[in-house]
């Protein structure tokens, strides 16, 4: 019941600030919308600029996404109130991940799998990039969380400052498991690997956070 | 730690960057009565309604609560999201069945403004808003930091007279306030 | 043991066309390091200065 | 009850032992001692191993760079991981020290890493024909960079030195991870980079003439990076405990 009432909470207050969930998705179409535009067009380079494309523009949408996303909770106050009420912050953290992701990476993802069809003309990529990609994006927004936690009243550049770091590795598998989708090997390998990091993080971080906000209320 | 205090504070004292706020403030609270912390600007008092919170760690002393002492906490900030309505704010709590809303919602004059978005109410109003959260919970000790500042003097007294009519019925209150409330409470001055 | 690895001093500084890169990243580290011993010991005395 | 007693014992232990002031006397004994004799080890490992060694099978005597890089970049993983243990010690007992010295190993860190990857780049020229590649080592180097200049720039950006020693401990502790990650890099993705020379189960893959001066020349700037170490650390405690009275009787 109570998970119920923070996850509505959590729902209404994203879904009625339209910009902080729309506006990610509106730049992401519009990245892959506009990048073909630069490319001196061959079907063939394209497909090869797709995936990169494709990851890097996620990464920066899930930046988008997360920014400033506990700093309305800081500046109005909930945060105290939710710390003095004895529930659990890092399960309210873990929640608020959770529909961030639903209202945001599943959509883009879907998207992503979408633009890949228009990209390389083939379903079975298609299939294949979508769970890679509901996996990357709900990783990326695990730690960019992280990072603006971290930076809560300081700005956005600190937060992204310090959680490049942590997503290159990501970024590393995901262009390994582009050239797997290509030649269609060892792609459940990569798949598994980045599932392992997600299983990883998604408990562990929100834990850490919590204790991070804790630290930013002093 | 005798159970008959809500509250009690040992020799609590708070630095900052090696800096001393205050040092050795120690108190206790009874069910029923109600403490006016006083003081000039920034010698500490929301620090230490914080600390006696347990949002800020102290630095040294400790603060010995009752067991399950049900207890809450209005700060400068009213942690109203400012883009819903006053329905949506209050059920984000869980509170929108309450039993003594509708009758809080008249005392408070807001019945009318139910629907209405919170960023269009006046200050006064949000801070009431806020405060009508903080009295739904029924908690057994409240505590205020400036609550008064905003208020007209008409809802300056329903406020008091509602603290009072609290206090009577057993719960405790600690507060601070520039503003001479009239509420019967013991005062202590940090320095 | 080991032996003098050049014939002339020119040959060491040559060191077949590598030499350049040898003496330049010898030089890196030995501004860095003295840099930092100077700067720290710079900052030092301006925070004893301080506390004075 | 004993238990708690013993915790009293033990915290009283470390108190005393890790307050700024002993610290502070004992390392002013170490330091001139640390100082001189790093730097004749380091001197004479970087005359042995730029004279005296013989020159590379295939590299040449672009090889050389060997014993300014590989000490660079080895001290530059170590700090971090100094770094992340003393953020972890903050973390769990409180110890102040422990949050100064993270605090202070942070800038010797990104300077050291900055030199390491120059200093690698360098040699790349010669033996690789580029001067960067993409290679996972290097990425991860460049990473631990970038981790370095962050985590200054978050406890900068903070004016309540406890707060910021916090979150400084907390990002210092996760980008820990990335210290395997580096280590492991090279032998999980293929690249240019050569393999570790020196490994602990293994034998080493390089001649024992041109592994001695190597050995020494790790030593000897380790020894001189702690020295900055203890420099920095001197800066941290005197910026925080300037009001202390022990501080201004010492100045």
């Amino acid at each position: 019941m109570n998970i119920l009432l923070l996850l509505k909470n959590e729902a209404l207050k994203l879904v009625k600030k339209t910009r902080a969930w729309l506006g990610p998705i509106l730049i992401f179409i519009l990245i892959m919308v506009a990048f073909p535009l630069t490319i001196e067009l061959t079907s063939n380079n394209l497909s090869d600029a797709f995936y990169p494309v494709l990851f890097i523009s996620i990464l920066l949408v899930m930046m988008l996404a997360t920014e400033g996303i506990f700093l309305e909770d800081y500046e109005d106050g909930t945060l105290e109130l939710f710390l003095i009420s004895k529930k659990s912050l890092s399960q309210w953290v873990f929640l608020k991940i959770f529909m961030h992701w639903l209202l945001i990476g599943v959509p883009i993802s879907l998207l992503g799998a979408f633009f890949n069809l228009g990209a390389n003309n083939d379903l079975s990529s298609s299939l294949m990039i979508f769970p890679a990609l509901l996996i990357a994006t709900y990783i990326f927004l695990i730690l960019f969380c992280f990072g603006n936690s971290l930076s809560l009243t300081k700005g956005s550049a600190l937060g992204t400052l310090i959680t490049l770091p942590l997503t290159l590795p990501i970024l590393v598998i995901l262009g390994k498991l582009n050239t797997a989708i290509i030649f269609n090997i060892n792609y459940f390998e990569f798949l598994i690997l980045i599932f392992g990091v997600l299983s990883i993080i998604i408990f562990a971080f929100p834990a850490i956070i919590s204790r991070i906000i804790k630290t930013h209320l002093e | 730690m005798e159970s008959s205090y809500l509250i009690e504070a040992n020799n609590l004292a708070y630095k900052i960057n090696e800096v001393k706020l205050f040092t050795n403030f120690s108190f206790s609270l009874k069910a029923g009565e109600a403490l006016h912390i006083k003081g000039s600007n920034g010698s500490g008092k929301s620090t230490l309604i914080r600390i006696l919170c347990g949002i800020t760690p102290s630095s040294k002393g400790k603060v010995y609560k009752k067991d399950e002492l049900v207890f809450s906490y209005l700060g400068h900030k009213n942690a109203l999201k400012t883009y819903l309505s006053v329905r949506d704010n209050i059920s984000l709590l869980g509170l929108s069945d309450h039993e003594g809303l509708e009758s809080l919602l008249s005392l408070l004059d807001l019945s009318e403004k139910l629907d209405v978005i919170v960023a269009n109410l006046s200050f006064g109003q949000q801070k009431k808003v806020a405060l009508l959260r903080i009295f739904l919970t029924g908690a057994d000790l409240i505590l205020l930091d400036e609550p008064f500042v905003g208020l007209d003097s008409n809802s300056h007294d329903l406020l008091c007279k509602f603290l009072e009519k609290k206090l009577h019925a057993g719960s405790g209150l600690i507060y601070t306030s520039h503003i001479p409330t009239g509420i019967r409470s013991k005062d202590i001055t940090l320095d | 043991m080991s032996k003098f690895a050049f014939s002339s001093i020119s040959d060491v500084m040559n060191m077949d066309g590598h030499g350049i890169y040898v003496w330049i990243v010898f030089a890196l580290f030995f501004i860095a390091l003295s840099t930092s011993f100077f700067i720290f010991n710079l900052l030092i005395k301006k925070y004893q200065k301080r506390i004075k | 009850m004993l238990r708690e007693i013993l915790i009293i014992v033990i915290k009283k232990f470390i108190h005393q032992f890790a307050s700024p002031k002993t610290y502070f006397y004992q390392v002013n004994r170490l330091y001139p001692w640390l100082l001189y004799i790093s730097i004749s080890i380091y001197i004479s490992a970087i005359i042995w191993g730029l004279f005296f060694t013989p020159k590379d099978f295939v590299q040449g005597h672009s090889y050389r760079i060997i014993y300014f890089h590989v000490p660079a970049s080895f001290v530059a993983q170590s700090l971090y991981a100094a770094m992340a243990i003393s953020s972890a010690v903050f973390l769990i007992w409180r110890v102040k020290l422990a949050a100064y010295l993270a605090r202070s190993i942070a800038p010797v860190g990104a300077m050291v890493t900055f030199i390491a990857l120059v200093s690698g780049s360098i040699w790349g020229i010669p033996t690789w024909g580029t001067w960067w590649e993409w290679d996972a080592r290097i990425t991860s180097t460049l990473i631990l960079f970038i981790m370095y200049l962050g985590l200054i720039s978050l406890h900068n950006s903070f004016n309540n030195f406890d707060k910021a020693d916090k979150l400084f401990s907390y990002l210092a502790i996760i980008g820990f991870v990335q210290i395997p990650i580096i280590k492991k890099s090279v032998d999980w993705w293929s690249s240019l980079h050569q393999p570790a020379s020196i490994t602990i189960s293994d034998k080493p893959s390089i001649d024992p003439s041109m592994l001695y001066p190597l050995f020494m020349a790790m030593i000897g700037f380790a020894g001189l990076v702690a020295c900055i170490v203890i420099l920095s650390s001197k800066v941290q405690i005197y910026i925080r405990e300037k009001n202390k009275n022990w501080v201004k009787d010492y100045v």
